[in-house]
């Protein structure tokens, strides 16, 4: 695994706990819309660049206009309130930290296991994954059509409505 | 032949949802239009006799999937239930007219009644379990609506209470039938004659039994039930709906199914608390209606004990009483709607002397109050005694000795009631009661009349269960 | 055309109540007249059937239940004497009931009676006679609540007392049923072994409930207080005691063989209620429940002599039930005319009538020395037979004889203290004269008073002309030789004379203690002990009928709590529970990242289950 | 004719923005054109019975590309239901206070989901499927912040937040599956999962863990209350009637049937959490107040009854499983058609609020009627036939301790619906609802519509049963070759 894949994983990954933990909502979306850019990223690296774009386009971008949009919606709580708030987000929290370190102490138990299952070598056979990725995607260049579209009127039915509001 | 059968389900059944439609127009066309669908119902039920008496039944058969025939089989216990339970229905009808003309829902009301009269005709016919399950829940289903139908929140309360509790007793059934069906691999009844049930499937039927038939550990929906209209009750509780039950037990348990011995020892224990206890609460409640309905209870239990006993002249005796019951309770509760509609209360120490007000009723509620306790010449008398000499048969002297104790509490608690009711002072709030309109009365002095004749003319009624005793294959 | 008269004979009383019940009528003496008339045409039919054999047999309900009746011996002598009854009261009715209120209904009622009555005697099936014999209980509910404002209240008692002991009949005629798989009255033999000896106490219950022992016989002092007075005449001092010996005799003779035991069980019962009854009668206060109390008591001898199961005892029970319906029946009557003219029957209010209403004190005296067993009068044949019958039992029986003797002593006591106190005693010189009865009203008094005198004379007339051949078929072999009892001054005879000695020297002794008629039994009423049990028993402490109310209450409550217990069940807790498990989901707090880390951990439970069920 | 099932919604999707544009008052018609298009089409299938032994395929190249296409019975049943609900809801939006200038974009929207829905059902691989959840899914979001209040808000956010774990799940769980066979069609998938062995077993677990989330199966639910009550009334008709029964039920059926087979292991654990479901989701269904959130934990208590049913990996369960999943979609659009009838009249869904209403609000409270007894598997109407058979199937299969808690769950069902009923319908009417009157026609014509059917598919079960789900049976055998 290369130097600057391991990067960009990570480049994906922090900001994805981040915008779990984030008690502020406006944190959390922008640390989601970074960790979209992160992801998409890993998937052009992957060569696959069509996914790498609906991610962007979708994940990164209309999600991202979503949240912003509610989020705008909302009113700010009072300092005091949202302190005391903070402390009660994070006690709910511990739950999560313990997941996840038992979920690594599994993988990392079984670190032999894992290597040994992945039956596949990379490169070798990376032109007939290519094939067949690419090859016989008919049907989903109708869904990523569907998709766009989705996005489109999402963004055109949403921003109208915030539009009035403003 | 076999569309005659036919007829007499799907006429009340789907007539009844034409009724509402009528009843846009003109209630008056609405109201004898359901009459009419009943009495046709009746009268093909009647027709089909004439095989019977000369020993054969007609079926009818239509094929289904996953082993979901309708097979609809005219024999004569299903006679038996069919008039028995579409004559109360006219009567009920009838006196519908009187009692309910001004209350709102009506084209509701009649729907229901009608539609309830239909799926008990279904009933009674059907040879297939999930059928019989079917129509179960269709009665259940118009219990539910007609219970509730003056709609205030207590009301509804008991309604759901009621409904929830049947068809916690249902699908428990359903799970027996389903047993049943591992078992034999088939739901046709006429399949499984004389074949072995399991035990679970035997407890699971009879928690459907039990709580559809209000049987001790299931059975305080049907006093609460008496929140509903008066002929409402008399058809719940008289002659239609907690019959059910028990004729489900005589079909499948008599007629068709053996089940294990033990369940003769366990099973008239059980009848035996709930005929005490609700004989012990008839004697304390003093609301007319739940006393009647706990009066019900206790009587079930006679015509469950004498269908357990599984020796002919217990079934015979149960069998009787069902018809015998059918009238009378059925009488008793029309007299006291006609007594609560005009008295506008349903506690008896409100109440008193209405004999110089109401003589026709007063008359009538003795008849049936009569023919309930087992005195001759009224019809009642022959059936518990049968069902008492049953038990003797069957090896259980003790278990006749409490049901002579269960009949003596009921002799004391009709007693008590009509006592407090009909004699004794006058309540000077009560001076201007007046008897029941026409037809209400007309209703119950048939139903009176016919409790007193049944006695003398017990003849025919036996007769004819002799020949359903031989269809069930109980030897005589 | 014999076999349409036995028909008639329970038909037209039937036929005939139930159109008078129905059909309006609006002329004062209608009614009885019409009445009258059919229960003198019900006596011509009786007679008209007397000494045949006829047996009516016509399938009814199935299962060994058809209607079979059997005309012979036993029931012709029952039958006719029920219709004779039915006759002279229905007349004496006629008058007496006439301006009363509710007389109306009384009439029918009184032909519905005599009808079951008769079919009920008529019956050879169990069933058939059970539901006539049942079909009672009805009529006597309704005539006694014809009487006062109160009285359904007595009917009411008397309606559960008697449907008790009914349904104890039911089950017993079940039990025979499967035991001896015939109904037929004539057929059934059982021994009284296991079930058999239930099934026995069972009929025997039902049988001296009717009869109105001990321990059934408390409504029937209510009753002669509350019930119009002529039902009293009817049922309780003579239909009633006619059935209810009856069917004992019946039960006790043919259809089971007793056992000894049996028999003690039989002969204390008819001991206890001779002594409990005549104590009790002898502190009244009222001309008809004194009378009542002997009703009572009276049963027990009947049962006593039929208890013997010795011929002369049985003779002289069944002799003793027809003698007396007679003389207690009379009695009745005169305690009637004596209301109808006096307007009360409270002894403390009457006195010297012997003077104003001759006619009824004779009837009077006539009834109540056959009563207490004065020679020759007929209660003093049957009651030597059943002392005789007593005595034959043996020594260890001795006991019974005593308790009979004893109830004569005090019979004979308590209607010299009445008589005195009714009909000789000073008057009160305010109380208006009054003139006797009126015809109709005398004329069956003084044909039952001469028949008490007939038959106690004559007594070989009725001992073979009826009773013969009424136990000819149960006792074929004993009676064959005729009935021996043969008037006589043996110990017996003795016995009797010392016993009406007694009963004047004390009537004498309290007379003088109160000097008043009234008071003569009151020195026995104070004996210490007596009289404590005499409050007890004004305050109904020994009626099971009271009693069994008071207990009955708590363990109907205790029916009735199990009752609301389970439905306490489905209203409270079910509901409860169910909101209880409901109340889980306020786990739902609303916060998405709960619900992720219940998805998570959901996940990891998943990966961990699939990777320990990875197949090896 | 395969391909249409995806193009004519998409189609319709596309030209919404011209047409309003030039024709305002068509855009109203193109969704009900579009749906009842695919009612008739795919009755018409059933009618004739063309998949009754076989399926309709279609495999064609096009630009390079191969597509692969394929209807068989459990489709068949599953276009259906998806037209039937689309199609009451887009009846129901006629007259729901949409803004009249998004209104094109919210038809275009459903039209979305739609196609993607009808993509899922008619995909023949693993990756293709996912894709059309994805529609499904983004369309959803949107139409759930439609209103862009702030819970409209909530909870498209909680749906989304979830359901892009699921997602991510199931891609990593395709990414698996593709790594070890070297496909991902569903012939290939099968091929390579007999082999077994860790991965497998993983991305099954990855699997159950996405589609249960999206199914909103206990303890993976959590979006699903809030999803639901948040939505503007048509869309949770859509949402609770079909989407999350499409994107959850029906892929998890497919791919058992598929790729899974009734696989002992995965059998068992679905069992356990379809009666975790069932039981837990009836009793929370129980405390609620709110009309549309006890129907979300209704939904959630009855898609444990379809996952009970397929876990009984019988022929029988299939079936049931099957046919409840049909009536399930009939009848929950029904009971959300009343919630949004009711809150059009009142404006409000809060029992404490309502009561008595089938006085004044006569076709509402019998259809309520007909949903609830349906739901509550009260013969004869369909939902009966299919409990029914789930509970024969769990016996038959041995699964005793399962048939019984499918059999008191629905007391419980039956309880809590008891409990709507008396709140909002049956009873006296409240204080201040006297002037309540009944909704317009075409708000209530829907869920006559659909209280019809649910009628006449339990009254004529064996018609049901030869036209729908005989195909069903068939495709067992079919797929055993």
């Amino acid at each position: 695994m290369e130097l600057h894949m391991v990067l960009l994983i990570a480049v994906t990954l922090i900001p994805m706990i981040i915008a779990a933990f984030a008690a502020e909502l406006i944190k959390s979306v922008i640390a989601l819309l970074v960790g979209s850019v992160g992801l998409t990223l890993v998937l052009f690296n992957l060569n696959a660049p069509i996914a790498g774009i609906f991610e962007l386009s979708v994940g990164a971008g209309l999600i991202a206009v979503l949240f912003i949009l509610s989020v705008s919606l909302t009113r700010p709580l009072a300092k005091e309130e949202s302190a005391e708030r903070k402390r009660q987000h994070y006690r709910r929290f511990y739950v999560l930290p313990i997941i996840i370190l038992f979920l690594g102490l599994i993988l990392y138990l079984n670190k032999d296991f894992w290597i040994n299952a992945f039956p596949f070598t990379g490169a070798q056979e990376s032109a007939s994954f290519g094939e067949v990725l690419w090859g016989r995607r008919g049907l989903d260049l109708i869904g990523q059509i569907g998709i766009i579209l989705v996005g489109v009127f999402g963004v055109i039915v949403l921003f109208r409505r915030g539009k009035m509001n403003e | 032949m076999e569309n005659v059968i036919l007829l007499a389900i799907l006429l009340p059944i789907i007539g009844a949802f034409i009724l509402p439609v009528i009843g846009r127009f003109s209630a008056k066309i609405r109201n004898i239009t359901a009459l009419l669908l009943v009495t046709t119902s009746f009268g093909a039920s009647l027709s089909l006799l004439g095989p019977v008496l000369s020993g054969k039944t007609t079926t009818f058969l239509l094929s289904m999937p996953l082993g979901f025939d309708l097979i609809l089989t005219a024999d004569a216990l299903g006679i038996l239930m069919a008039l028995a339970s579409s004559f109360v229905g006219i009567i009920i009808v009838m006196y519908s007219f009187g009692y309910i003309h001004h209350d709102a829902n009506q084209n509701e009301y009649y729907l229901m009644v009608v539609l309830f009269l239909g799926s008990m005709i279904g009933l009674v016919y059907s040879q297939n379990l999930i059928f019989i399950y079917l129509f179960w829940e269709i009665a259940a289903i118009c219990c539910w609506r007609l219970i509730g139908f003056y709609r205030e929140r207590e009301i509804v309360l008991k309604a759901d209470k009621a409904f929830l509790i049947t068809v916690f007793g249902a699908v428990a059934m359903l799970l027996g039938f389903v047993i049943l069906y591992s078992q034999h691999n088939t739901f046709n009844l006429l399949e499984m004659q004389g074949k072995e049930a399991s035990s679970l499937a035997v407890l699971l039927i009879m928690f459907g039994i039990f709580s559809k038939s209000a049987t001790l550990p299931f059975h305080t929906w049907l006093p609460d039930a008496g929140v509903a209209p008066s002929p409402v009750t008399g058809l719940l509780h008289a002659a239609v709906l907690v019959k059910i039950g028990v004729f489900a037990f005589a079909r499948i348990f008599v007629g068709t199914l053996q089940f294990d011995p033990v369940w003769m020892q366990i099973l008239p224990i059980v009848i035996a608390a709930s005929a005490l206890v609700a004989g012990g609460a008839a004697l304390v409640d003093t609301n007319i209606k739940r006393i009647i309905a706990y009066s019900t209870i206790s009587q079930l239990a006679f015509i469950f004990l004498g269908l357990v006993m599984k020796n002919p002249i217990a079934i015979a005796g149960g069998l009787l009483f069902i018809i015998m019951h059918g009238l009378a309770k059925g009488g008793l509760f029309l007299c006291a709607g006609i007594v609560e509609h005009n008295a506008h209360t349903k506690d008896i120490r409100q109440m008193g002397g209405l004999i110089t007000k109401m003589p026709i009723t007063t008359v009538s509620f003795a008849l049936c109050a009569l023919s309930i306790m087992g005195i001759p010449p009224f019809g009642g008398f022959f059936a518990k005694y049968m069902i008492i000499t049953g038990a003797v048969e069957g090896g259980n002297p003790w278990i006749a000795g409490v049901f002579i104790l269960g009949g003596f509490i009921t002799v004391l608690y009709v007693l008590r009631l009509f006592a407090l009711v009909f004699l004794g002072e006058m309540r000077t709030d009560l001076v201007n009661v007046k008897e029941g309109s026409n037809t209400m009365l007309a209703a119950v002095v048939i139903l009176g009349v016919l409790s007193l004749l049944a006695g003398f003319l017990v003849h025919f009624p036996n007769e004819f269960i002799q020949i359903a005793l031989e269809q069930m294959k109980v030897g005589i | 055309m014999n076999e349409t008269n036995l028909w008639l004979l329970f038909v037209i009383p039937a036929i005939v109540g139930a159109l008078l019940l129905v059909i309006p009528m609006t002329a004062r003496y209608l009614r009885g007249v019409i009445s009258t008339v059919t229960a003198a045409l019900l006596v011509y039919l009786a007679i008209n059937l007397w000494g045949q054999q006829i047996e009516i047999n016509l399938p009814w309900a199935g299962f060994g239940i058809d209607f079979q009746l059997r005309y012979y011996g036993f029931s012709q002598f029952i039958v006719t004497a029920i219709t004779m009854f039915a006759f002279l009261i229905t007349l004496y009715s006629t008058k007496f009931m006439v301006d009363k209120p509710k007389s109306n209904q009384f009439y029918g009622f009184l032909l519905l009676t005599e009808a079951m009555a008769i079919g009920a005697a008529l019956a050879n099936n169990l069933i058939v006679m059970l539901f006539f014999w049942e079909g009672l209980l009805i009529t006597t509910f309704a005539l006694i609540s014809l009487g006062s404002e109160k009285a359904f209240q007595t009917g009411l008692k008397s309606f559960i007392i008697i449907g008790l002991s009914d349904l104890c009949l039911t089950m017993g005629i079940g039990i025979i049923w499967v035991q001896a798989k015939t109904l037929v009255m004539s057929e059934i033999n059982l021994d009284t072994a296991g079930l058999n000896g239930v099934a026995f106490v069972l009929m025997m219950i039902g049988a001296i409930g009717k009869a109105g022992a001990m321990p059934f016989h408390t409504w029937i002092p209510d009753a002669a207080e509350d019930a119009p007075l002529p039902f009293m005449a009817y049922l309780p001092a003579a239909l009633e005691k006619l059935l209810g010996v009856y069917l004992v005799a019946r039960i006790a003779l043919d259809f089971f063989t007793l056992t000894d035991g049996m028999r003690i069980l039989v002969m204390s019962i008819g001991a206890i209620t001779i002594i409990f009854a005549v104590m009790m009668a002898l502190v009244q206060k009222d001309f008809k429940r004194l009378l009542s109390y002997h009703a009572i008591s009276q049963v027990g001898y009947m049962i006593l002599g039929i208890g013997t199961g010795v011929p002369i005892g049985i003779v002289g029970g069944l002799f003793h039930m027809i003698n007396h319906a007679m003389y207690k029946c009379c009695l009745f009557l005169t305690s009637g005319s004596v209301e109808s003219q006096n307007g009360t029957t409270d002894l403390n209010q009457l006195g010297g009538l012997w003077r104003q209403q001759p006619l009824t004190m004779i009837c009077f005296v006539v009834a109540a020395a056959s009563i207490s067993g004065v020679p020759p009068f007929n209660g003093f044949v049957s009651k030597e037979m059943i002392f005789e019958g007593a005595l034959e039992m043996g020594s260890a029986y001795r006991i019974f004889y005593v308790a009979a003797v004893l109830g004569a002593l005090f019979t004979a006591a308590s209607f010299l203290k009445l008589g005195h106190a009714a009909f000789f005693d000073k008057v009160d010189p305010k109380k208006p004269r009054v003139k006797d009865a009126h015809w109709t009203m005398q004329l069956p008094m003084i044909v039952l008073a001469l028949t008490c005198i007939v038959f106690g004379v004559w007594h070989k007339l009725p001992l073979n002309g009826i009773l013969k051949p009424a136990l000819m078929e149960s006792m074929d072999k004993v009676i064959d030789k005729g009935i021996h009892f043969e008037f006589g001054f043996g110990p017996l005879f003795w016995t009797t004379v010392l016993i009406l000695t007694f009963a004047i020297l004390n009537h004498w002794i309290g007379y003088k203690l109160t000097g008043k008629g009234l008071g003569a039994s009151h020195h026995i009423y104070e004996l210490p002990g007596l009289h404590q049990i005499y409050d007890l028993a004004e305050k109904q402490t020994f009626d099971p009928y009271v009693q069994g109310k008071r207990g009955g209450r708590y363990v109907v409550k205790g029916l009735f709590y199990i009752d609301r217990g389970v439905d306490w069940f489905y209203q409270k807790l079910v509901p409860a529970t169910a909101n209880k498990i409901a109340q889980l989901r306020q786990i739902h707090n609303g916060l998405y990242a709960n619900y992720l880390s219940w998805s998570v951990g959901g996940l990891l439970l998943i990966i961990l289950y699939f990777l320990l069920s990875v197949p090896k | 004719m395969l391909l249409a099932y995806i193009l004519v919604p998409l189609l319709g999707a596309a030209i919404m923005p011209i047409l309003r544009k030039i024709w305002q008052k068509g855009t109203d018609s193109v969704p009900i054109l579009v749906t009842v298009y695919q009612i008739i089409i795919t009755g018409w299938i059933a009618y004739q019975g063309i998949v009754l032994n076989g399926s309709l395929n279609l495999e064609r190249w096009i630009l390079d590309q191969v597509l692969a296409l394929r209807l068989d019975g459990l489709s068949l049943v599953a276009l259906l239901a998806i037209g039937l609900v689309s199609f009451v809801t887009v009846l129901f939006s006629l007259r729901y206070p949409l803004d009249e200038d998004r209104r094109p974009g919210y038809y275009a929207l459903i039209l979305l989901a739609v196609t993607g829905m009808n993509g899922l059902v008619v995909a023949t691989d693993l990756f293709s499927m996912y894709v059309f959840l994805e529609i499904v899914s983004v369309a959803s979001f949107i139409l759930i912040a439609y209103q862009y209040d702030e819970f409209g808000m909530e909870g498209s956010f909680k749906y989304m937040m979830l359901s892009a774990v699921a997602t991510v799940f199931l891609l990593v769980a395709v990414a698996l599956l593709f790594a070890i066979t070297g496909g991902v069609s569903f012939g290939e998938l099968a091929q390579g999962v007999k082999t077994g062995g860790p991965v497998v077993f993983i991305s099954f677990a990855f699997i159950f863990f996405a589609l249960a989330l999206k199914s909103g199966m206990m303890p993976f639910h959590g979006w699903l209350p809030d999803a639901y009550t948040a939505s503007p009334a048509p869309v949770s008709i859509l949402l609770a009637g079909i989407v999350t029964k499409i994107a959850g039920v029906y892929t998890m059926i497919r791919l058992v049937l598929e790729v899974f087979g009734f696989n002992s292991v995965f059998m068992n654990l679905l069992l356990v959490v379809g009666a975790v479901s069932t039981v837990l989701g009836a009793f929370f269904a129980l405390g609620q107040k709110d009309f549309k959130r006890m129907l979300a934990y209704s939904s959630i208590s009855q898609i444990g009854y379809i996952m009970m049913g397929l876990a009984a990996g019988t022929p029988l369960g299939l079936i049931g499983a099957v046919f409840h999943f049909f009536n399930h979609a009939i009848f929950k659009s029904l009971l959300f058609l009343n919630s949004g009838a009711v809150e059009t009249a009142t404006g409000t869904r809060n029992f404490d609020e309502l009561g008595g209403l089938a006085e004044k609000m006569p076709v509402t409270g019998t259809t309520s009627v007909i949903g609830l007894l349906s739901t509550a598997g009260i013969p004869p109407l369909a939902g009966f036939w299919s409990k029914l058979v789930i509970i024969v199937a769990l016996w038959m299969a041995g699964f005793k301790f399962f048939a019984f808690i499918a059999v008191f769950a629905s007391i419980i069902t039956l309880a809590y619906l008891l409990l709507l009923q008396r709140n909002v319908f049956f009873g006296k009417i409240k204080q201040g609802l006297e002037g309540i009157r009944e909704v317009s026609p075409v708000v209530y014509w829907p869920a006559i519509i659909m209280a019809a059917i649910t009628v006449f598919s339990g009254i004529l079960f064996p018609l049901v049963y030869d036209k729908l789900l005989n195909p069903v049976n068939s495709l067992l055998g079919l797929l055993a070759k």
